[in-house]
């Protein structure tokens, strides 16, 4: 179990809102971004000297850009019913983490300098200048909200506090104030093609590899193609995907799916991330500069189709936005959207009957299923609303015999955040990242006491890195969390393509040798 | 505003006075007989009703005139309940059981001896009312001198009251009422029953319609008076003759007695 | 134990607002009669002088107890701790308010001054058990609210049990209260009975059983939620006790008033001579509401179809809204004795002359007002249901909990 | 009295000027600002004809409210009912002849009135009760509250305890419109309440009370969930892609 | 439906009534127009339950005093929209329901055959009569 430098809070049956604690996570803040990471991006390098009235003036713009900020600054009214839904409120107990909070911490700002009340009366409205003080406020505590939108589910206007850290992150950029994580993160892609960093060739290395594992594990060839001019379909996938465990497993599974369905598929290492930072720091110019990336890589490896691997803040993108940042996709087939996720397709070949399973692969575990928030919350699956919650749930139906739900208020779009989504998968945001995923291992902890669940299964790169970090904090184990492809391709019982015969036969007389 | 209104029609306000029956102008002579009478010989209350008198009729049954049905006819008249009339469409048997009555002719034979009696039945006014126990909103009520009315402006139309009467006296206004007379208000939707004329009682009239008619009739089958004052002709007659009250089981101790029965 | 996982009912949105445009059709329907009634005045309903009370009525008392017999399901979960019944709780709360609205809303309607409802909540006459039962429905009302609330709540909890209690005292009360509205009118002969209101008492638990057990099929059977045999076993037997609970007082009722002298012309009346209500008495209480019911139920074979089951439910329903009409309507039919020993020959008014019944036939604008009742229950249930977590997921037969009355206290301190 | 009417005459104008171009400056600011990505909090309704089902909802019924917070529902929705029947229930002052359903719904705006001061009641309550509101609410939220208790309870007096002349107060109202001032009965607790309600007026726009326009203007709430059906291109967003 | 300008809602009182020639009503008037209800609510408890008939504020006195009439001598229902009270409850919206059951013209008691006789005699025919509301027209 990693060592911790702060108290890991207790689970308990039921998430219990906390009484406010104020200030109690006044010290949490990631790392300062270094000028070499700002400027690729097109910010500042460092504070600049007039950052109020240049803040000012960003605010302004933004506000004039923005409808969603300028009517959630306006409407709040401050009726507390998202106070007790942030997950890291519910972790903190820090009242700056309840969304109204948060919120505030920039409203404040606004009435004072946009709206006649705080300017005559700020006392009365809580209106305050944008002080050195409030910027710290700033800079620790919209680095404390991951963007879920659990919030916006309940506030009676739907204000989503994510849109406000948002713009607060841009503002703070624009000033020189940025985040390491991000910031460094979104330089790489622009550098290499994605947020590892990894090279082409080392991917293709990767998934050479790939290749050869899976063929030993079932005697099958599962093809893992990468920059395949020609090909149907172009596989935009978290870069996590490539190595880390359980991510792996996922991309496993989706070669297998390809594989069964018979279609020509491909990766490319110039669009070789699916997850786009931009988002994170609120940026439409940076998110769209990296969504452009797979527009350029669509056209070059001429494919028909876009599939989008398992990642909640990269569906969100891709489901919702790619259209606007990368549009128009008139160059594609027009019979499928743009782009697909790849539970969509799956789920398709299952309702078809193309895919066989053999369930009892999985029966050495008991399922639960975590909603990660950006898909729950932001995107969709299918073509009726809330197919994203019953798409990968029928498929684990498909392929698992044991599954069971969290329990009804902290699954769907009422999900809790893992706790590291929003840019916040820093290890110096650890003890934010333990104390936020307490809500969901609340519920999933109740499942494991009461129905035996041994594993959870997602679709998004950040909720199984966070998860299998955090896990062990609480005394579970990190590999309970898994990828829900992981699960499809464990179970499917692969078709023998022609050309295995013969690595067959090469095969068999290795084996042969091996045991003589 | 004021002076456009004062000017005022000289013709109309002399015989308007005589509605009043306040000022017996030239006018008002002519008019008189049938209108003032009433109201000039009416002294009306100034002071609460109380309990030192019990009103209660008494009815014998030996002078109630098989036929006749002068009482009847009176207390529809004097309380405005023949202005109801029938609804378009209404079959008229219908009609007959969902109109209002305060008072009805009955004509029973005894089984064992085959002897024929007529009597007019209305509210008993009961000591112990059960329609003023049930009802929910208190419309139903006993006036301190015995009177058990309907307070119109508190009753619901709920109609419990007529399930708990015995005597089937009461009735619900089916129908919207129009042209009703100024001393008896009756609308829709609410139930109501003979109040021994209280309006009448109220301007010191000696007696009701019923009797009044009875009298006129000549058969005098009904008394009207104070039950609680001993040299009262009621109470009189009460000590004189048998009489008894009409489901005696239930001791009610009802305000209206009959003799004969 | 294991956890019992509730959750709205989520059938399709065009399959639930077509239920409910449906439900709003017969309420809309009921609304327009209402209003019809309400212009004209009464007189166009079949109610008079004599019988004063109608359909109307009919559907509201069915509609008032057997929401007090739907609540027994919770009570028996948590006053006589069969843990079985535990998961069936929150329905039977949330049936118990609906139909309670359902038939308080039918009496409202029917008053002859309805925009006086204000009046009968600032005045209240206390001898009068009809003021009471005012203070019973609401009280009713806020009572299994909270009690909902100890259900639903984890905070609420530790109350479940005290607050159980109380609703099934209170709801006692309540159905004695609503037969005591008939029972305290001596005038009328038929009422005259104390089995009255124990009889309605166990009237509103086979009522509100059979009614609450469609519902539950129904909901279940929409959304594909298992319902497990050993609990509709359970549920059916419980019904085919009420039903003979029911029949068992009818006898006694009959018999006592057979055997004091005073009410023989009553008995030969309603049993033999009274046109439609000795029918509806034989046909409609006796068999349709009891023998059939307890033959389907306990038939070795049919009992266990859930068609069958229904069918009785059905027919229990069907049983009692006759068993109402004959207490409620053939009572007041039946011409009061004024003059005993003596015949009516004439009357200016409906005093059944020569022992003649009093007319009422029932109108459409009434039967209309009437299901207008049940629909708004229905409509309460439907969105109750589908927006908060009432039903339970499955009642499957792993899941329920195993019945046994010695559980420990601490199964219950913890409601799901 | 002569000054009072031209002191209140003055007002009402002044007041009705200020809610009325400040509403219209906020909600043309509203239109005119793009909202550059899809942003619908789903699962939404994919078409418009669902936005305007849901929308509706919201309004109507506080349907995310409703999922937020059970008392702050109860509470809040009796309120602005209470409020909605009690302002239809107002509109016999500003029309002649007075609309038949305005007639229909007299009796109803009382109890409204009565709602409507249990609800802000309740939702004050809450404002000292509850740590977390506590914590966010500003002097201005429990002013507002105030402020509409005060006009609800000086409303409810006058309506059960001082009887003021209702037929002045509409004449005065009336002649508003065709600048003809009638006079305006001096009875303290009507003027109290028109003052707050002048008031009320003034602050609207430029206050928490906007929240009735911005929930129309809500992205996560009024769009339809379609982007990859239908391309969505903020006017300043398409500058970029001609770059 | 009639159109009341602002400048004439003043004053309800109806030409040719009696009011109308007198200097103020049972209660000053300003009195009056805010308190009417409250009167009469109180009388008609007194009245109906306790038989008090001489309080001034009885609301078939309003009625006597308050109606007028037309051409024929006919007095007009007090509770029309042109009527004292139903003029003002129209204009401020407020349901009068008091004459679903009072009547809104003074109507007496019958009158019997010799007494419409002399009426008629003295030239009082069609006023009298009309004290049943029409119903003898
Ligand atoms: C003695 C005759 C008389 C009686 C009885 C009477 N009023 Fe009046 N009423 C008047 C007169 C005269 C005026 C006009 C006073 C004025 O112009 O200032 C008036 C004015 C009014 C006004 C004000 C009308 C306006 O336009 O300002 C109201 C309201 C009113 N009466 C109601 C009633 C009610 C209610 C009753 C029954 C309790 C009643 N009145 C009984 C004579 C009477
Ligand atoms: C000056 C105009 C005016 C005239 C004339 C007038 N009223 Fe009113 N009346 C009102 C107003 C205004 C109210 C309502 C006051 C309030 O808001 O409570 C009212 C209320 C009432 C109420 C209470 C109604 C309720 O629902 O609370 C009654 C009863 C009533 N009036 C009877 C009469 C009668 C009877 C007459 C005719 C004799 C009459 N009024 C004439 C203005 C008038
Ligand atoms: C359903 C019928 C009904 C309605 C509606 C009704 N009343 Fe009455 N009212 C009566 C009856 C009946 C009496 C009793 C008369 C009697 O006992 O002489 C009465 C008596 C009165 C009296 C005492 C008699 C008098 O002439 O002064 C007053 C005052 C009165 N009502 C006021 C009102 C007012 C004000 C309203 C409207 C808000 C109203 N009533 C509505 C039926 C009604
Ligand atoms: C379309 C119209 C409106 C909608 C949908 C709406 C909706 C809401 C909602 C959902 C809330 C939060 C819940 C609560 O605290 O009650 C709220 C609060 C509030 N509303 Fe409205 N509202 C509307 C119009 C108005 C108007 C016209 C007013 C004022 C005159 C108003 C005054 C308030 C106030 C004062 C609060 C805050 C209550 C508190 O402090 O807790 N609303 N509104
Ligand atoms: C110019 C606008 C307004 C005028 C002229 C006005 C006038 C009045 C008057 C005269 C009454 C007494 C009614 C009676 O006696 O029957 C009243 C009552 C009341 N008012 Fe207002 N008012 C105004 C605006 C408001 C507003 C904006 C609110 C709410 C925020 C409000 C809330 C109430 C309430 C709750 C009552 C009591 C219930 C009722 O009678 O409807 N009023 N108002
Ligand atoms: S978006 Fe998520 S993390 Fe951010 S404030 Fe809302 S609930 Fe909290
Ligand atoms: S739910 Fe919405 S309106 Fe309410 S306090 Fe939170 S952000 Fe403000
Ligand atoms: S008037 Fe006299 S005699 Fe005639 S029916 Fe009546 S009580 Fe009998
Ligand atoms: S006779 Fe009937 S209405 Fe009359 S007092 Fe007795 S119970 Fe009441
Ligand atoms: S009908 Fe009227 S008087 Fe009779 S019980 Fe109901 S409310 Fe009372
Ligand atoms: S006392 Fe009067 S009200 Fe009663 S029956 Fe006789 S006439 Fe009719």
């Amino acid at each position: 179990m990693a060592k911790a430098t702060f108290v890991v809070p207790e689970l308990t049956q039921y998430t219990e809102v906390p009484a406010v604690t104020s200030g109690a996570m006044a010290h949490s803040l990631p790392f300062v971004s270094k000028p070499e990471f700002q400027e690729p991006l097109g910010f500042p390098g460092e504070l600049v000297d007039d950052w109020q009235a240049k803040a000012i003036d960003k605010m302004d713009d933004l506000l004039g850009k923005y409808r969603s900020l300028r009517v959630y600054l306006d409407s709040c009214v401050k009726c507390g019913a998202c106070t007790d839904k942030c997950h890291y409120y519910l972790g903190t107990s820090d009242p700056k983490n309840m969304p109204v909070g948060r919120q505030d911490l920039m409203r404040k700002v606004y009435r004072r300098y946009f709206t006649l009340a705080g300017r005559f009366f700020p006392k009365l409205v809580g209106a305050e200048d944008f002080t050195k003080e409030v910027l710290d406020d700033w800079y620790s505590y919209f680095h404390q909200c991951s963007q879920c939108r659990r919030c916006s589910v309940f506030c009676p206007y739907g204000i989503d506090t994510a849109e406000i850290s948002m713009a607060a992150r841009e503002i703070m950029d624009s000033i020189g104030v940025g985040q390491k994580y991000c910031n460094e993160i979104i330089a790489k892609v622009y550098k290499i093609g994605n947020n590892l960093g990894l090279p082409g060739p080392a991917l293709a290395d990767t998934l050479e590899g790939l290749e050869e594992d899976v063929f030993d594990d079932t005697g099958v060839k599962v093809r893992f193609p990468i920059d395949e001019e020609g090909a149907e379909i172009l596989l935009v996938t978290p870069s996590a995907d490539f190595f880390a465990e359980p991510h792996v497993d996922g991309l496993i599974g989706y070669g297998k799916v390809f594989h069964e369905a018979g279609i020509s598929w491909t990766l490319s290492s110039h669009a070789s991330e699916a997850a786009n930072f931009g988002m994170f720091i609120g940026s439409y110019e940076n998110m769209r500069r990296v969504s452009q990336r797979i527009r350029e890589a669509a056209i070059k490896l001429k494919v028909k189709r876009i599939i989008f691997g398992e990642c909640g803040h990269a569906w969100r993108v891709a489901y919702s936005f790619l259209n606007t940042l990368a549009g128009p996709w008139d160059f594609l087939d027009p019979r499928y959207p743009v782009p697909q996720h790849i539970c969509e397709f799956t789920h398709d070949l299952i309702q078809r009957g193309k895919l066989t399973f053999d369930k009892s692969e999985n029966d050495d575990k008991v399922l639960t299923y975590h909603d990660s928030c950006n898909v729950a919350r932001a995107s969709r699956m299918g073509d009726v609303p809330g197919g994203q919650f019953d798409i990968p749930r029928d498929i684990i139906r498909a392929v698992c015999n044991h599954f069971y739900d969290m329990d009804e208020d902290t699954i769907r779009d009422r999900t809790f955040c893992c706790g590291g989504g929003g840019g916040l998968l820093t290890d110096d945001l650890m003890e934010l990242r333990v104390k936020g995923a307490k809500p969901r291992l609340d519920a999933l902890n109740n499942v494991i006491q009461e129905k035996g669940v041994t594993h959870m299964a997602a679709i998004c790169a950040i909720c199984k890195t966070q998860f299998s970090k955090v896990l062990p904090y609480y005394g579970m184990e990190m590999d309970q969390i898994i990828s829900l492809h992981q699960l499809v391709g464990d179970a499917i019982v692969l078709t023998p393509g022609p050309d295995d015969d013969a690595e067959d036969d090469d095969l068999d007389d290795e084996d042969d040798l091996n045991e003589e | 505003m004021k002076d456009e209104n004062k000017a005022i029609d000289d013709a109309v306000d002399p015989s308007r006075r005589a509605f009043m029956g306040v000022a017996a102008g030239v006018t008002a002579a002519v008019v008189a007989p049938g209108v003032l009478l009433h109201a000039v010989s009416a002294a009306p209350r100034s002071e609460a009703v109380t309990a030192d008198v019990r009103w209660g009729l008494l009815i014998d049954t030996a002078k109630c005139v098989d036929g006749c049905s002068a009482c009847v006819t009176a207390c529809d008249q004097e309380n405005g309940l023949d202005l109801q009339s029938k609804p378009e469409g209404q079959p008229p048997l219908k009609w007959e059981s969902q109109k209002a009555a305060w008072i009805r002719k009955v004509k029973l034979q005894d089984n064992q001896t085959g002897r024929v009696t007529t009597l007019p039945m209305m509210c008993q006014h009961c000591e112990h009312p059960p329609c003023v126990d049930v009802c929910p909103t208190g419309a139903s009520f006993k006036r301190a001198d015995g009177i058990v009315m309907v307070d119109r402006h508190l009753c619901i139309g709920c109609r419990y009251c007529m399930m708990a009467c015995p005597y089937k006296a009461r009735s619900f206004i089916h129908e919207e009422m129009h042209g009703q007379l100024t001393a008896v208000p009756r609308g829709k939707g609410c139930v109501e029953s003979c109040n021994l004329c209280v309006h009448r009682r109220d301007f010191g009239e000696p007696s009701t319609a019923c009797v009044d008619a009875c009298a006129a009739e000549g058969h005098q089958a009904i008394v009207f008076g104070d039950l609680k004052d001993p040299a009262s002709p009621i109470s009189q007659l009460l000590k004189e003759m048998p009489s008894r009250q009409i489901r005696e089981d239930l001791s009610l101790n009802t305000g209206v007695r009959y003799s004969g029965v | 134990m294991k956890r019992i996982v509730y959750r709205e009912w989520r059938i399709p949105p065009a399959r639930y607002w077509g239920i409910l445009g449906i439900l709003a059709a017969v309420a809309g329907t009921a609304v327009l009669a209402f209003g019809y009634m309400e212009h004209t005045g009464h007189w166009v309903t079949g109610m008079n002088n004599s019988v004063v009370w109608g359909t109307p009525h009919v559907f509201a008392v069915f509609l008032i107890i057997a929401a007090s017999g739907a609540l027994n399901i919770a009570s028996i979960g948590t006053v006589f701790h069969k843990p079985i019944y535990k998961p069936l709780g929150r329905l039977s709360g949330l049936l118990a308010v609906a139909l309670l609205m359902g038939g308080l809303l039918v009496l409202v309607m029917d008053l002859g001054r309805p925009e006086r409802l204000i009046v009968a909540m600032t005045h209240y006459n206390f001898s009068s058990i009809f003021a009471w039962n005012i203070f019973l429905y609401t009280g009713f009302m806020v009572i299994v609210i909270a009690y909902l609330w100890t259900m639903a709540d984890r905070q609420g909890g530790p109350f479940n049990h005290p607050v159980g209690i109380l609703a099934f005292l209170w709801r006692l009360a309540l159905t004695t209260g609503t037969g005591a509205i008939f029972g305290f009118l001596v005038a009328r002969q038929a009422y005259d009975a104390a089995i009255l209101a124990p009889m309605f008492v166990i009237m509103s638990f086979a009522y509100g059983l059979a009614v609450f057990m469609l519902v539950l099929m129904f909901t279940f059977r929409d959304e594909g939620r298992p319902i497990g045999p050993k609990i509709m076993r359970r549920l059916k037997n419980l019904l085919g006790v009420f039903v003979a609970g029911v029949l068992y007082f009818t006898l006694v009722y009959h018999l006592t008033n057979l055997y004091g002298a005073k009410h023989d012309d009553l008995e030969h009346w309603l049993l033999l001579s009274g046109g439609i209500y000795t029918f509806l008495f034989w046909i409609g209480w006796v068999l349709i509401g009891g023998l059939l019911p307890l033959g389907i139920l306990y038939h070795p074979e049919l009992s266990k179809d859930r068609n069958w089951i229904v069918a009785a439910c059905a027919l229990v329903i069907l049983g009692g809204l006759a068993t109402l009409y004959v207490i409620i309507i053939g009572s007041q039919a039946y011409p009061i004795q004024m003059f005993p020993g003596q015949t009516i020959l004439e009357s200016g008014f409906l005093d059944g002359v020569n022992g003649q019944p009093g007319p009422y036939n029932p109108t459409i604008p009434e039967v209309l007002l009437g299901l207008g009742g049940v629909a708004v229950a229905s409509i309460i249930t439907v969105v109750g249901v589908r927006v908060l977590q009432f039903l339970p997921e499955s009642l499957a037969d792993d899941v329920v909990p195993i019945d046994e009355e010695t559980l420990s206290e601490e199964a219950f301190a913890k409601p799901a | 009295m002569a000054f009072l009417t031209n002191f209140y005459v003055f007002l009402f104008y002044f007041a009705a000027l200020v809610l009325v171009t400040g509403l219209i400056f906020k909600i043309a600011q509203y239109t005119m600002t793009p909202a550059p990505l899809k942003i619908p909090t789903t699962p939404a309704p994919t078409t418009t004809h669902g936005v305007v089902l849901r929308m509706t909802r919201e309004v109507v019924l506080f349907e995310s409210l409703f999922r937020g917070n059970k008392w702050t529902w109860i509470f809040g929705w009796m309120f602005h009912f209470g409020l909605l029947l009690v302002t239809l229930r107002h509109l016999r002052y500003f029309m002649e002849p007075v609309w038949f359903p305005i007639q229909l719904v007299q009796p109803f705006g009382i109890y409204g009135g009565m709602a409507m001061i249990v609800g802000l009641g309740g939702l004050w309550a809450r404002r000292f009760l509850v740590d977390r509101v506590r914590y966010i609410s500003s002097p201005s939220d429990h002013l507002i509250l105030a402020l509409l208790i005060l006009i609800g309870c000086s409303g409810l007096l006058m309506k059960f305890v001082f009887h003021t002349d209702v037929v002045e107060i509409k004449a005065f109202f009336l002649g508003l419109y065709s600048y003809d001032i009638q006079p305006l009965p001096a009875d303290p607790l009507l003027l109290l309440h028109l003052f707050l309600v002048a008031v009320l007026m003034i602050v609207f726009p430029y206050s928490k009370l906007l929240h009735a326009p911005g929930l129309f203007f809500s992205p996560t709430r009024n769009q339809a969930d379609n982007p990859r059906e239908v391309r969505h291109l903020a006017p300043w967003a398409k500058q970029l892609e001609q770059k | 439906v009639q159109t009341v300008q602002a400048e004439d809602v003043k004053r309800y009182v109806v030409e040719g009534s009696r009011a109308a020639g007198l200097e103020s009503c049972v209660e000053p008037t300003e009195r009056m127009r805010r308190q009417h209800m409250e009167f009469i609510k109180h009388q008609r408890i007194a009245t109906v339950h306790e038989g008090i008939r001489t309080e001034k504020y009885s609301l078939s006195g309003c009625v006597d005093c308050h109606i007028s009439y037309d051409q024929e001598r006919v007095p007009r229902p007090i509770n029309d929209p042109d009527q004292f009270c139903g003029a003002c409850h129209a204009f401020a919206a407020i349901d009068l329901n008091c004459f679903d059951c009072h009547a809104a013209v003074p109507n007496g008691a019958r009158l019997d055959a010799t007494a419409i006789a002399a009426h008629r005699a003295a030239g009082v025919g069609p006023l009298v009569q009309s004290r049943r509301d029409g119903e003898d027209r």
